[in-house]
């Protein structure tokens, strides 16, 4: 009867530990306070990311047009400074950007029922369109004067911890208190839970989803700014790489479920966790990047065939079209 | 006037065709097709050369490469699954391709079934942990797009250099990348005969039934039966084969191992198989939905870039019009079977004149009496529905049931019933050969055979599909009276072509010749449509020449003779129009006159509402179906006519107490046998001075 | 052949001009210049097309702006097709330039693979094809651009340079491994290396172009040798995280960046001002720009065919350094006007 | 009509996570009979005959299909052995049509769609299912679909058929032709097994009956040998001390304020031309087949569905007309609708019974409640869990381990918490133990002695006259006749809601 049942978050936090233990044990130089704060502020900004994209999971959707939201707003901060804008109104306007756009995605997948990958994919194309188009004179928008102060954002350390674990931290802190304390959390969950239930309980449903969409917009445009202060830019071509990839893997590895309601911000940290720990630990080693890569898939391929033996889904329990 | 522009109008504007051609599946794909053509005439405006030979062939090469991605998806996503790899596999199987040619030296043949062997095993990778392991699609290929394309940066470190050294120049691999057959590119041909094979495959064959049905609902398949795992993984490996045939094609016409080949493409092609209509969560979609989608998406992102349009623009006007598509075509699914529900009733112009008066004490032929009042009553709720009723040679009794059954009440006195054969359906027209096998049109079901020791066998249950109705016309729906000529040819009337069985009424609603009478031949066994376009057809009598048959037209009201062979054949003569109510079976009588039954009388309200097809479309749209206005089936009459058209007599049951409705009537040896469709009984009804010996087939044909 | 004849015209020409010049220097003050108006007409009404990898970088927007002034008053016609990084799309742009037939293709290749097949096609067809900054696999016409193995060499010298008396511990950020630009300046690197085998490379990693990768690697390689003397970048668009972990960890001036780059002001000249970078070797966009236009009318106005003449005009490399960052980069916006 | 035993089990144990859902049972099956299957909700009937179909594979246990040993381990391998199975859980591929739905599963290599689709006509309407055979099934109405799902069956010539609750959906016209099914299959040497929740249509229809009670078979015996009250009594293990329907109502509340008007209401295509009212502090029962459109009538009124956009008719919810959209604002407004399929949108299944009945709360209650309060979310939880006698270890339990009963009851709380003027019960009683439905209607009739109104929607109809004040009965998309349940009898609905 009491048969070892491990969850996948529970897998995830073995492997995690596993390689931790792995790379402390061997590898020079892993175990130490100084490479342990720049494991975590390497992944700092993906695990923001990661926080916005596990609002909107739980709520059953999936956001691809996050790195967009990270990259065209904060960009457009930079410009503005760039071209003699005060650094307030920027950081505005700014924030205005990422809520509209916010509003945009959700109206588009609550009112207009338009599925949430499909909408999210093209709604980024478009920010990413019109960043280019007509925001960025080009694609690495420099540092200026005038952005002084804001890069403590980004750089340096408060007490010996560089700032962007602190930013990390404090975004862990306020979406766990969102989703765990404040009513509209509760109704993510439920939302995720159970859709059509949520429906008839008379949860304003489609509200709450543009309020998910809004958020994740929003953690997005602040991840933006950490990482825009942090390397002194804002390279939008961000766009084009493979990140939001990375996003959804710290999330769904973690442990949240893209059939929504099942998770919570410490899925993110411990997703989190394993892929900084990988990469550190293969950088340490210099394994080139194509072979940290594939490292990193085959670990993240094994976490998952784990999962499955353990956690085995048959024909009888199996959800319609959970992809 | 104003009437006569509404007869005109619905006389020759087909608004049946709207219904019918929107309840065609195909109609789902509308929206993406319109978008194409809307994209592609607004590019062939704004640029110049867009329609030249050339351009064309160039956007069909990589429409065809990036369509052979797509076809796999469209699979992947059909099965219930996604595969974010295919970008990866796309660099790796151009790897494989351009490996196995220039640093390897293989011959093409070779190469390029290695290439699609490498695909099929990538796939099959994807395959095995999706299938069989049950990992989830989305997360197990995003993992599989990181290994893989690792694994391909990799390889090119290894080998760009002796790749990009060598220029391959055989004519076969030259023909792959850039070759053409009568100005169609190779890959196009390879592209249209994959996708020719692919929708035959999605919508024929069992390995795509199953497919389907596994994304329709994984739990019934596997109920069903259906190897669940194995063709999950089966659709991954197929995925990857395809995948590697795209590959194929651009490793020959760019000769290219670069560090992004693919990079982003599973982004494209999953757009283009959403925007072409494959929902993701699986069990819908086609190959035109895939080809379209990949269409749309090649030639906005192709032609935006020929205008000169920057990349910022091209992203926006791609992404705008990808969401605009999207919010459209899902409000048409959402709607398309309200739609089709609201616009398939399709009423017409039907005008009659004035019926000829039927009132007691108005005389004429066809004045009411209560003749019918005497009727002996057979089976008196033992029955049910017994549309129409025949004897044998034997003077046995036999009837049709709702319940499918044909049931058989034995002389002399038909207190005895037995269920004589089973068939289903519902009997309706009934008649005897010169082999005694009782030939009967079932509705919806077509016409069958009952050999004299009871055994059923089905004769026919398809025509010939004609090839301007949009409706597949070839199924029988309501099969509904026939009789047998002296060569052996079955003719019976086929009621509707528009409406199902148990939705006739809609028929009378709508007075469309929706209906025709159709041959069967039972020396070959052919079925053909002989005429069509007829009103509400229903009984069919041989005339008297043998030459021709007598056909009702129920809601034409009038009775038709129509010539199948010798002088005259093929001319139609109308026999009687306008008369005061609904005709349905005709039938010989003992002196060379017909039978005819009236199943209900007209009245001046269905009459005048004939006349305003609006009215009725409206009411059509705005009332639920029990609330409609129907032809009134209640108080008929058995009326006698001869050939020229002129009414002999009329026999009423004018309250209906005793036989309530006739829908056919059979003479046989002195008496009136009556069935309707509505009894529980059947009728019988001593003719005075009629031929006490007379017995149908014994006239037509002689005494066996 | 082509040569009699264009000497023979020229001698027809001559001999016009000759029985004319007296009644014309009667009329009209000034000489006419013989050949201006053959070069013009040359070149009057010719489409030149540019396929840059992306618009909006300082490369092909220093390009296309260059380009752009230079060509547009002769009366050509001047178009952009703008694949925005895909190498599909960038294919598909030169095939269908192919069947428009501009008189010139100008083309930033992705890789050296993609076009090579298609600039072969095109050069048959009778389109002179001019690479930038990155050659194919295939000889066209004309590429400028930089020496990527010398830009390798000279930033390599630099870091040995300034490692003198140091750790001698240095760490190389590659660009994407696949990219031949970023392959053959690693061999430029080496090729230095080899002679210096004092020097210790800590770590040889690609950031894939991608400045927040480079920060992390670098972060990472510092925290494990805080004693680093140099490091070698391979692009400034990218190395901005590499001198932002290097500020970071406070090592500024005490490692030495070195990498490479357009020349832009805000790219280049300010960063290296402001300290972040070291050395940035410049291969200054507006000269390429003026280089490629040259080549253009050169080509047209010569007569040659596509494939007769093959030629390469690798840039002369910029050193920006803290002592000429006041002058050495060109302005973007200024290029625009 | 016994022959030798073609199917048998004995011991035949399934457990689920440690819990078993059938233990020890040993049953025959013989040729050419129809046995059926009775016992309560989550006694076991369901997985016994999943063994059999192969859908499930025993823990434990010996099963014997034509006396050699046999355990199949999918559906196919089942009916490679001959046996079929309805499902009771539509195991219809919604995306197909009805001719391929027919075959799926013994179809050809290379199917010719006309030809399947003659095919399947000539088969459906053979049977006198009027299905046109081109239809998508997913949009096809419940009995319908139930048809296909039989026919399909019947057209794999087995030699073994399970039908699991296959009349639930039928109408008494359509039940008839399946009965005559039956019997025909039985005259061919088909063994029939027969799952039903209507005792009498088991007992005239079955040879033999089995009474399963808590995964264990209690009895088997020929079905002469039973009646009602033996069965009942097999089935709950014990005398039902107070019958639950068949009391004939002798007062019946009287009418408060009109709270309900609904006119006119339209909605493509389940309800036309709907026109009703309710009253408060009575019960108004809605009688109706499956079908009818009185479920979306109620949840139009209630918000969850849209009515149509033209013509659709008018709401008037104490006497102001209203129109919702979105259920929530009709949950202010004071509409509760406790849906029929309590799985779909019923209960959030990950969240505990308290937390459940919390979310109800905070839905309906929002002010003041930005921020969570545990405390508050245990409370009302243990609060209304007593109030309705939910059964857990504790309010912490989740609701997806519960019994049908309890799940029901805290979605009633879910409701009720949030102070409705007007309940909708759909269905109140469906799939929920003898016990629980007591409970269940001893509270609807609370609830509208304290003046609440009240709607029970059901097509069980000894449900209906035992509850209602009221009886209105829907046909074809509208309520066709009314009746004060002081002068109805079951006859006088039935026959309303079929003619």
């Amino acid at each position: 009867m009491k048969r070892m049942k491990l969850t996948q978050q529970e897998i995830v936090l073995a492997v995690f530990t596993a390689l931790f233990l792995a790379f402390a044990l061997f590898l020079p130089g892993f175990f130490t306070a100084a490479n342990m704060l720049s494991l975590l502020q390497n992944v700092a900004v993906l695990g923001i990311l990661g926080l916005a994209m596990a609002i909107v999971v739980l709520g059953r959707g999936i956001d691809i047009s996050l790195i967009a939201a990270l990259a065209v707003p904060p960009g457009l901060l930079l410009q503005m400074v760039q071209d003699g804008h005060s650094l307030f109104a920027s950081v505005a306007t700014a924030l205005l950007l990422s809520l509209a756009f916010g509003i945009v995605n959700g109206w588009l997948i609550a009112y207009a029922e338009v599925p949430s990958l499909f909408a999210t994919l093209a709604t980024g194309l478009f920010l990413a369109g019109v960043g280019q188009a007509s925001l960025f004179s080009i694609d690495v928008v420099q540092w200026s004067k005038g952005m002084e102060g804001f890069q403590n954002l980004g750089q340096g350390s408060i007490l010996g911890v560089p700032t962007p674990i602190i930013m990390f931290a404090i975004s862990c802190a306020a979406v766990a208190f969102f989703l765990r304390r404040t009513r509209w959390g509760a109704y993510i969950y439920a939302i995720g839970d159970n859709p059509n239930a949520a429906r008839v309980t008379g949860i304003p449903t489609r509200p709450i989803v543009v309020l998910q969409y809004v958020l994740a917009s929003l953690i997005g445009c602040f991840a933006g700014f950490v990482m825009a202060a942090s390397i002194n830019s804002m390279p939008t071509r961000i766009f084009n790489s493979t990140l939001i990839y990375d996003v959804i893997l710290v999330v769904v590895l973690g442990g949240i479920g893209l059939s929504g309601g099942r998770g919570g911000v410490v899925n993110v940290i411990i997703g989190t966790f394993l892929i900084g720990t990988l990469l550190n630990g293969m950088t340490i080693m210099d394994v080139p990047y194509a072979g940290q890569n594939l490292i990193k898939g085959v670990v993240l391929l094994l976490a998952v065939i784990t999962d499955s033996f353990l956690n085995p889904r048959n024909e009888e329990t199996a959800q319609q079209g959970d992809i | 006037m104003r009437e006569t522009f509404t007869r005109w109008r619905y006389q020759y504007w087909p608004h049946h065709l709207l219904g019918e051609t929107l309840s065609k599946r195909w109609t789902e794909t509308a929206i993406p097709v319109i978008v194409l053509l809307i994209v592609g005439f607004v590019l062939s405006r704004t640029i110049d050369n867009f329609l030249s030979p050339t351009n064309l062939a160039d956007t069909a090469r990589q429409a065809s490469e990036i369509g052979f991605i797509g076809l796999g998806e469209a699979l992947v996503v059909i099965v219930g699954g996604i595969d974010l790899s295919v970008g990866s596999m796309f660099a790796l199987t151009d790897f494989c391709a351009l490996y196995t040619l220039n640093v390897l030296n293989w011959p093409v043949p070779a190469a390029a079934a290695a290439t699609i062997v490498c695909g099929a095993a990538l796939g099959a990778i994807n395959g095995f942990l999706i299938g069989y392991l049950k990992l989830r699609a989305f997360i197990t290929t995003l993992i599989t797009l990181i290994i893989y394309r690792s694994a391909f940066d990799l390889l090119i470190q290894r080998y760009s250099n002796q790749i990009a050294a060598a220029f391959p120049d055989f004519p076969s691999w030259n023909f792959l990348g850039g070759g053409d057959a009568l100005g169609v590119p190779s890959v196009a041909i390879a592209y249209l005969a994959v996708a020719i094979f692919g929708h035959l495959f999605l919508t024929r064959l069992r390995p795509g039934w199953h497919i389907t049905a596994i994304g329709g609902s994984r739990r019934s398949a596997y109920n069903s039966g259906v190897p669940v795992r194995r063709m999950i993984a089966l659709s991954y490996v197929a995925c990857g084969a395809l995948t590697a045939i795209g590959a194929l094609f651009f490793a020959a016409r760019l000769g290219t191992v670069g560090g992004d080949i693919g990079v982003g493409l599973e982004v494209i092609v999953l757009t283009a198989t959403v925007l072409g209509g494959i929902t993701l969560g699986g069990g819908k979609g086609s190959v035109t939905k895939s080809a379209v989608g990949v269409l749309i998406v090649l030639l906005i992102t192709n032609g935006l870039t020929t205008m000169n349009a920057r990349g910022g623009i091209n992203r926006m006007a791609l992404a705008s019009i990808l969401l605009v598509a999207a919010v459209i075509d899902i409000r048409w699914l959402k709607n398309r079977t309200r739609i089709i529900s609201k616009v398939y009733v399709a009423p017409t112009y039907h005008y009659l004149p004035p019926p000829p008066p039927t009132e007691v004490g108005m005389g004429g032929p066809f004045e009411q009496n209560d003749r019918l009042r005497e009727v002996d009553l057979i089976g008196l709720g033992r029955i049910e529905a017994p549309e129409d009723v025949i004897l044998d040679r034997n003077d046995n009794l036999y009837a049709g049931s709702r319940h499918g059954d044909v049931i058989r009440f034995l002389a002399p006195d038909y207190q005895q019933m037995e269920i004589f054969a089973h068939i289903g359906g519902q009997p309706l027209g009934m008649a005897f050969d010169r082999n005694d096998n009782l030939y009967i049109c079932i509705g919806g079901m077509g016409l069958y055979r009952i050999a004299p020791n009871g055994d059923v066998e089905k004769a026919t249950d398809e025509t010939n599909r004609s090839m301007t109705s949009v409706n597949d016309d070839s199924r029988l729906r309501l099969a509904d009276d026939l009789d047998i000529t002296d060569g052996g040819l079955v003719f019976f009337s086929e009621a509707t072509i528009r409406y199902e069985m148990d939705e006739w009424p809609i028929d009378g609603l709508e007075a469309r010749g929706n209906g025709r009478i159709i041959c069967y031949d039972t020396n070959t066994g052919k079925t053909h449509t002989a005429l069509r376009g007829l009103k509400f057809p229903n009984g069919v009598c041989v005339a008297s020449d043998g030459q021709s048959i007598l056909f009702a037209e129920t809601f034409g009201c009038s009775v038709k003779r129509y010539w199948f062979e010798g002088p005259k054949k093929g001319a139609i003569e109308v026999v009687m129009d306008n008369l005061p109510g609904y005709p349905d079976n005709i039938n010989l009588a003992s002196d060379g006159n017909y039978w005819l039954a009236l199943v209900g009388m007209r009245s001046p309200v269905l009459d005048l509402a004939w006349r305003m097809p609006g009215f009725r479309t409206r009411m059509a749209k705005r009332l639920p179906v029990d609330e409609w206005l129907f032809p009134n089936l209640n108080t008929g009459c058995v009326v006698k006519f001869n050939e020229r058209g002129e009414i002999l007599e009329s026999l009423w049951d004018f309250k209906g107490a005793n036989h309530p409705m006739i829908t056919s009537m059979r003479e046989h040896r002195g008496f009136l046998y009556l069935g309707g469709i509505a009894n529980n009984r059947i009728g019988r009804y001593r003719l005075d001075g009629a031929d006490p010996s007379f017995v149908q087939y014994d006239r037509r044909w002689g005494r066996a | 052949m082509r040569l009699t004849d264009a000497i023979k015209a020229g001698a027809i020409a001559l001999g016009f001009l000759a029985g004319v010049t007296a009644d014309a220097l009667a009329e009209e003050p000034g000489l006419d210049e013989p050949f201006q108006k053959g070069f013009k007409e040359a070149l009057a009404g010719k489409a030149v097309a540019f396929v840059p990898v992306a618009m909006n970088i300082d490369l092909t927007e220093g390009w296309f702006a260059g380009l752009k002034k230079e060509l547009e008053p002769l009366g050509m016609k001047f178009e952009l097709r703008d694949p925005n990084w895909n190498t599909n799309a960038g294919a598909q742009a030169v095939t269908s330039l192919i069947s428009e037939k501009p008189a010139v293709i100008v083309a930033h290749n992705p890789d050296v693979q993609t076009y090579a097949k298609l600039f072969q096609r095109a050069e048959k067809e009778g389109i002179f094809i001019i690479q930038v900054n990155m050659g194919s696999a295939y000889r066209s016409a004309g590429l400028v651009g930089a020496n990527w193995i010398s830009v390798g060499e000279q930033e390599t010298e630099a870091v040995v340079k300034a490692c003198q008396g140091k750790s001698n511990k240095i760490a190389i950020v590659q660009g994407a491994l696949s990219a031949a630009a970023s392959a053959y300046q690693l061999r430029g690197v080496y090729n230095v290396l080899a002679k210096h085998p004092e020097i210790k490379v800590v770590s040889s990693q690609a950031a894939d172009w991608d400045a927040a990768k480079a920060k992390a690697i670098t972060q990472t390689v510092l925290k494990q040798n805080p004693d680093l003397c140099g490091v070698i970048g391979f692009w400034d668009g990218m190395d901005i995280g590499t001198a932002a972990a290097v500020k970071e960890a406070g090592l500024t001036g005490k490692v030495f960046v070195a990498t490479s780059g357009g020349g832009e002001q805000k790219a280049a000249c300010d960063l290296v001002k402001s300290g972040d970078f070291d050395l940035d070797l410049s291969y200054d966009v507006p000269t390429q720009a003026k280089q490629i236009a040259a080549l253009i009318k050169y080509l047209l106005s010569s007569g040659t065919k596509p494939g007769d003449t093959k030629g390469l005009a690798y840039s002369t490399l910029v050193h920006v350094t803290k002592d000429n960052a006041d002058k050495a980069c060109w302005k973007l916006s200024d290029l625009k006007q | 009509m016994s022959g030798e035993d073609i199917l048998t089990l004995s011991r035949a144990t399934k457990l689920y996570g440690g819990n078993p859902a059938i233990e020890n049972v040993d049953f025959t099956l013989r040729r050419g009979e129809i046995h059926g299957l009775v016992g309560e909700n989550g006694a076991g009937k369901s997985t016994l005959t999943k063994v059999m179909a192969g859908v499930v594979t025993l823990t434990s246990g010996v099963m014997t299909i034509d006396g050699s040993e046999a355990s199949p381990k999918t559906p196919l391998e089942a009916r490679h052995l001959g046996v079929a199975m309805v499902f009771q859980e539509n195991s219809l591929v919604p995306t197909m049509t009805v001719g391929q739905n027919l075959f799926l599963g013994q179809e050809r290599f290379y199917n010719r769609l006309r030809g399947v689709y003659i095919a399947a006509q000539q088969f459906l309407q053979s049977l006198n299912f009027d299905v046109p055979p081109t239809t998508i099934v997913g949009t096809l109405g419940a009995a319908k679909k139930q048809m296909v799902e039989i026919a399909r069956a019947v057209l794999h010539r087995a030699k073994i058929i399970i039908f699991d609750e296959p009349t639930a959906t039928l109408t008494p016209e359509e039940k008839k032709y399946f009965f005559d099914l039956v019997r025909d299959l039985r005259k061919r040497g088909v063994s029939v097994v027969f799952i039903s929740h209507a005792l009498e249509e088991a007992l005239t229809l079955a040879d033999r009956i089995t009474v399963l009670r808590d995964g264990r078979n209690v009895v088997t015996d020929d079905a002469a040998k039973f009646d009602r009250a033996r069965i009942v009594r097999a089935m709950v293990g014990r005398d039902l001390s107070h019958t639950l329907y068949g009391v004939r109502k002798t007062a019946v509340r009287k009418a408060g304020a009109r709270v309900l008007v609904v006119q006119n209401l339209k909605m493509a295509p389940a309800v036309k031309n709907n026109s009703l009212s309710v009253f408060a502090g009575q019960i108004t029962g809605v009688f109706g087949l499956v079908g009818a459109g009185r479920t979306e009538t109620f949840k139009v009124v209630a918000g969850v569905l849209k009515r149509d956009f033209f013509h659709g008719g008018e709401i008037i919810l104490n006497d102001r007309p209203v129109r919702f959209r979105v259920p929530a604002p009709g949950v202010r407004a004071g509409i509760a609708y406790i849906t029929e399929d309590r799985k779909v949108e019923g209960f959030f299944e990950t969240a505990s019974i308290a937390w459940n009945i919390y979310l109800g709360l905070l839905a309906k209650f929002p002010r003041g409640r930005a921020l969570l309060s545990k405390r508050e979310g245990m409370e009302v939880g243990a609060k209304w869990t007593e109030k309705l006698k939910v059964r857990a270890i504790s309010n912490q339990a989740r609701v997806v381990e519960l019994s049908g009963g309890n799940q029901q009851k805290v979605v009633i709380a879910k409701s009720l918490v949030q102070e409705p003027k007007l309940v909708i019960f759909d269905e109140p009683t469906r799939g929920v133990d003898v016990g629980a439905i007591v409970e269940i209607h001893e509270l609807i009739n609370r609830l509208a002695d304290e003046g609440t109104a009240v709607v029970v929607i059901s097509s069980y109809l000894p449900e209906i006259m035992a509850l209602s004040d009221r009886i209105l009965v829907s046909r074809q998309g509208k309520v066709v006749e009314e009746f004060s349940a002081l002068e109805a009898t079951e006859e006088k609905i039935m026959y309303a809601a079929i003619h």
